[in-house]
């Protein structure tokens, strides 16, 4: 069966012209960068090159960026260094709690570690109110982690406000731009960040590979502790070929974002559109514009989520209730009831996220398929059958929230 | 998360015994919207003998793959050899379940319970 | 020019065999391995399946084998782990003074956090003495961790007493086995070890992946916090070509480990006897015997390790000054150092580390080459001039050290 | 590291002025082989000018090639001029060092300078 992957949040598929870049760094061009002979210096120009692009591509200089392994990384990394390297200074972090658990769970550390956390709620449509923070900060507080772009349900957080009252109040502001980047546009300093991580895989670079952009003179520790590499704030052997093509996928995001944007919205909004026209007690999740071209995300009540992804999955359509990472946990998400989602509404969302392989159709067969699965399944609901009694006009009310 | 069985899958693409039972002589509701699981499992009972059941289940695959497979389970059975059902023989009818899984099974074990329950208290109430 | 590549130590060409199971993962096999769609749990089980392979060849069970970035993130993983699931049992952990950075470094880290840390001297080839391990366990002892096989001098430690004595104590064992596994045998039950931490790169795999063995029942923290994976012990989507690579790399190396090891002894002893032969003033650094099949490690008195390294560099020999990852530091290696080398000697030490490629002639030329440079820089150094016109038997009693 | 220049390589690969100078009439001595660095540095003077200088190193690559340019830089100018060879004037003329190297071209100035303070004093004692 074809599969029509609609999960591009949880992963891309790598471009072939990436992977291609990458070939000769594996089996010839291997050497360690940190060697002194040409091998070596020939993998060192390699990856020096490659920071240049990226920081280009975040309108910051080359040293402002470190290679991590991933997300998670960059997001441990600029918690816990920035968190280490300013304790003297005080112990209060402010965070939200919409973020990825890449970011809750270093701060649930640190949290056991002494530190004092802040976790700021959001709006109905996930937004974080820029007032909230400028009242959460105090004169403990070091460092302010608000995300770019949510993983879940898409909304954009105001990030440029955010970091003007961080900029103000002289607090150290980082952002988790893993869903943003190579998506909509990032730029460093008209974001008002110090801190920025990013990852490969979410932009059709290989997994395993990210950056972290941390501002000249931002005090942070090193996290992976070691050699001296990356200037002696992330040890380990580089993984070039990794960074090498990640600087491919970068080039390429930064040539077709705005075009590709541009599709994938028509995409989101007629899908939006279908599911609306096709389908009862719904509701949209995330903001209904301030949102990632690529996502989409419903709750459809009566049904659970997991049994509508298998049911799409039979159909050859790979989706998400959310954040794939948190797929072993039988909590509904976190960022669903941060939106004031009820419990029973929150386990029964699905997202789908597009990317630069979906095709026009492919939204065409999910509207076709799936209206077909929530009516399967409600009729196997016990609350559906109740519900259906009691009132008949809960999904045009939920449609105009 | 481990991935499912392929009998489990097989009941949760086509779910036996999926429904009501107009009039039946017990119904067992357990579970909680908040936890992301519901069942209602409905049985009819001649002679001792529970001779049809059915469900609805709001929940994840395996919860609705378990309601099916004890509705299976049951089917046939005496009163007393249904209560020996364990929510461990609908698992292992199944082939097993992930381990996170688990709750679903004790779930349907306790669907099952409650509407023979159900049952035992109506009948206590004819007689009386 | 074609390069002799003999910095094996320091990374490996990547094995064109794990380029290619790597490659449909790629680009095909994409999934994310949380996803439950199918195409999510086809990269699951193919992860699962490589987890079983490396457990196999360490003698370990699957649910044992976490992957991680590499060997630093083991060693960091192993070490903070340990200590911060700990330190309500004692704050005092053991190690060697001639480990890796990877591991000396998160052990500052935490003599910073205010645990204690004891750095055990080698005896003059570098050997940690197990009497010494068990006189430094003191009732606060939580941890000790020495390395398996050195990677500048290529010394094997006695790690299999060293467990037993770990274990007589009820203290926890780690070992960073970056240089030794895949090269000797190396099976945890054996060694008594409770964490063993690898990197793909040291066997022709590819750069960015590792895995950290960890006892059942062995209490550690995440270093890497966030999602779900692996189990919840390491957080972050999972590097899934390169843990498939990885799985292919271990699986090659298991099949020839025995052959290569010959094959690269001979190699070995044969460039140790024809250094001897041809250069004088020097010394084998490292134990002579219970060193790493592919190691040759050599102090050259009179002359600097680097200009040694560009020579051979421009007779296209690579070969490495000890550490890859120090070579931005001026200090000389602290390995030799706590050989007892004098700094100007230390200072003039060369690696020789061969591998799957490396041919006899290869071994000729480095022996046709090598005293030329050595004499050339020699008759260019200040020290050699005094130091013949005052002895001229130094090079015996060194050879016979 | 970050990459030595062309220029750096040249020097290392073709050493000018390598040896010693018989009777010369300044020698510096500069440097300790605790951390890797040794220079001498050879001059001979007449007519306040420095017809020739010669070099011995115990170093790194950029040790060596700032010997080497060092001792190319000299040759030829007046006491004076040699001294005003700063150890950036050296880093210069070889296409700029790694920063991590910037200690060897002030090694090799403070050679000089202390070649020709050799110098210097021999010639306060001969007019004495
Ligand atoms: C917003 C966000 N942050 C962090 C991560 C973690 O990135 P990675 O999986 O590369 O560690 C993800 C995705 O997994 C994400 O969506
Ligand atoms: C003994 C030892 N430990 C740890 C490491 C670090 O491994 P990686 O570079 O994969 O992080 C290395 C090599 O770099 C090593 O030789």
């Amino acid at each position: 069966m074809n599969i029509i992957f609609l999960d591009y949040a949880s992963t891309t598929p790598t471009d072939p012209e990436v992977v291609k870049v990458m070939l000769p760094y594996f089996t010839e061009r291997f050497g360690n960068p940190s060697s002194i002979y040409s091998l070596g210096q020939e993998a060192r120009a390699a990856i020096e090159g490659t920071r240049g692009k990226i920081a280009v591509a975040l309108g910051a200089k080359s040293k402002e960026i470190i290679f991590t392994s991933g997300g998670t990384e960059g997001n441990n990394f600029a918690i816990k260094g920035v968190a280490y390297a300013n304790e003297h200074k005080g112990n209060h972090i402010i965070t939200s709690s919409v973020e990825h658990h890449a970011v809750i769970e270093p701060c649930k550390f640190l949290e056991k570690k002494g530190f004092d956390l802040t976790y700021l709620p959001v709006d109905k449509d996930g937004l974080v109110n820029p007032d909230d923070v400028r009242k959460a900060i105090t004169k403990k507080t070091i460092l302010i982690s608000i995300m770019h772009a949510n993983n879940e349900v898409g909304t954009i957080e105001p990030i440029k406000e955010i970091g003007r009252i961080a900029r103000e109040h002289n607090v150290y502001f980082h952002t988790d731009s893993v869903q943003s980047f190579g998506h909509i546009p990032v730029d460093v300093n008209d974001l008002n960040v110090d801190l920025l991580s990013v990852s490969a895989h979410k932009l059709y670079g290989p997994k395993g590979i990210g950056a972290l952009y941390i501002r000249k003179g931002t005090k942070v520790i090193p996290f992976m502790h070691g050699g001296d590499q990356e200037r002696k704030r992330r040890a380990s052997t580089e993984n070039v070929p990794g960074i090498i093509g990640f600087g491919k996928a970068v080039e390429i995001a930064s040539t077709y974002m705005n075009e590709e944007a541009k599709m994938l919205t028509t995409l989101r909004d007629k899908l939006v559109k279908g599911i609306f026209a096709k389908i009862d007690h719904i509701r949209l999740n995330g903001h209904p514009t301030q949102r990632l071209p690529n996502n989409v995300n419903f709750a459809f009540e009566f049904v659970e989520g997991e049994s509508m992804l298998l049911s799409l999955d039979m159909e050859g359509i790979a989706a998400s209730t959310g954040s794939a990472c948190s797929s072993s946990s039988l909590e509904p998400s976190h960022v669903l009831l941060a939106l004031g989602l009820p419990h029973e509404i929150a386990h029964g969302s699905l997202r789908f996220t597009f990317g630069r392989y979906t095709k026009n159709e492919d939204i065409d067969y999910v509207l076709e398929v799936l209206p077909k699965i929530v009516e399967k399944l409600r009729s196997m609901s016990p609350l559906y059958k109740k519900k259906n009694k009691v009132t008949n006009f809960s999904s045009k009310s939920a449609k105009e929230n | 998360m481990e991935a499912y069985s392929e009998k489990v899958m097989e009941h949760f693409r086509n779910p036996r015994n999926v429904g009501e039972i107009e009039n039946p002589d017990g119904i067992g509701h357990v579970g909680n919207p908040l936890c992301g699981d519901i069942m209602e499992l409905y049985i009819k009972v001649e002679d001792n003998t529970i001779v049809d059941a059915k469900f609805k289940t709001f929940g994840c695959g395996a919860a609705i793959a378990t309601s099916s497979m004890v509705t299976e389970l049951v089917k046939g059975k005496s009163i007393d050899e249904a209560l020996a059902i364990s929510n461990k023989a609908v698992a292992e009818a199944l082939g097993g379940l992930p381990p996170i899984k688990m709750h679903c099974s004790v779930l349907a074990e306790q669907a099952l319970k409650s509407a023979i329950e159900d049952y035992i208290e109506k009948e206590k109430k004819t007689l009386t």
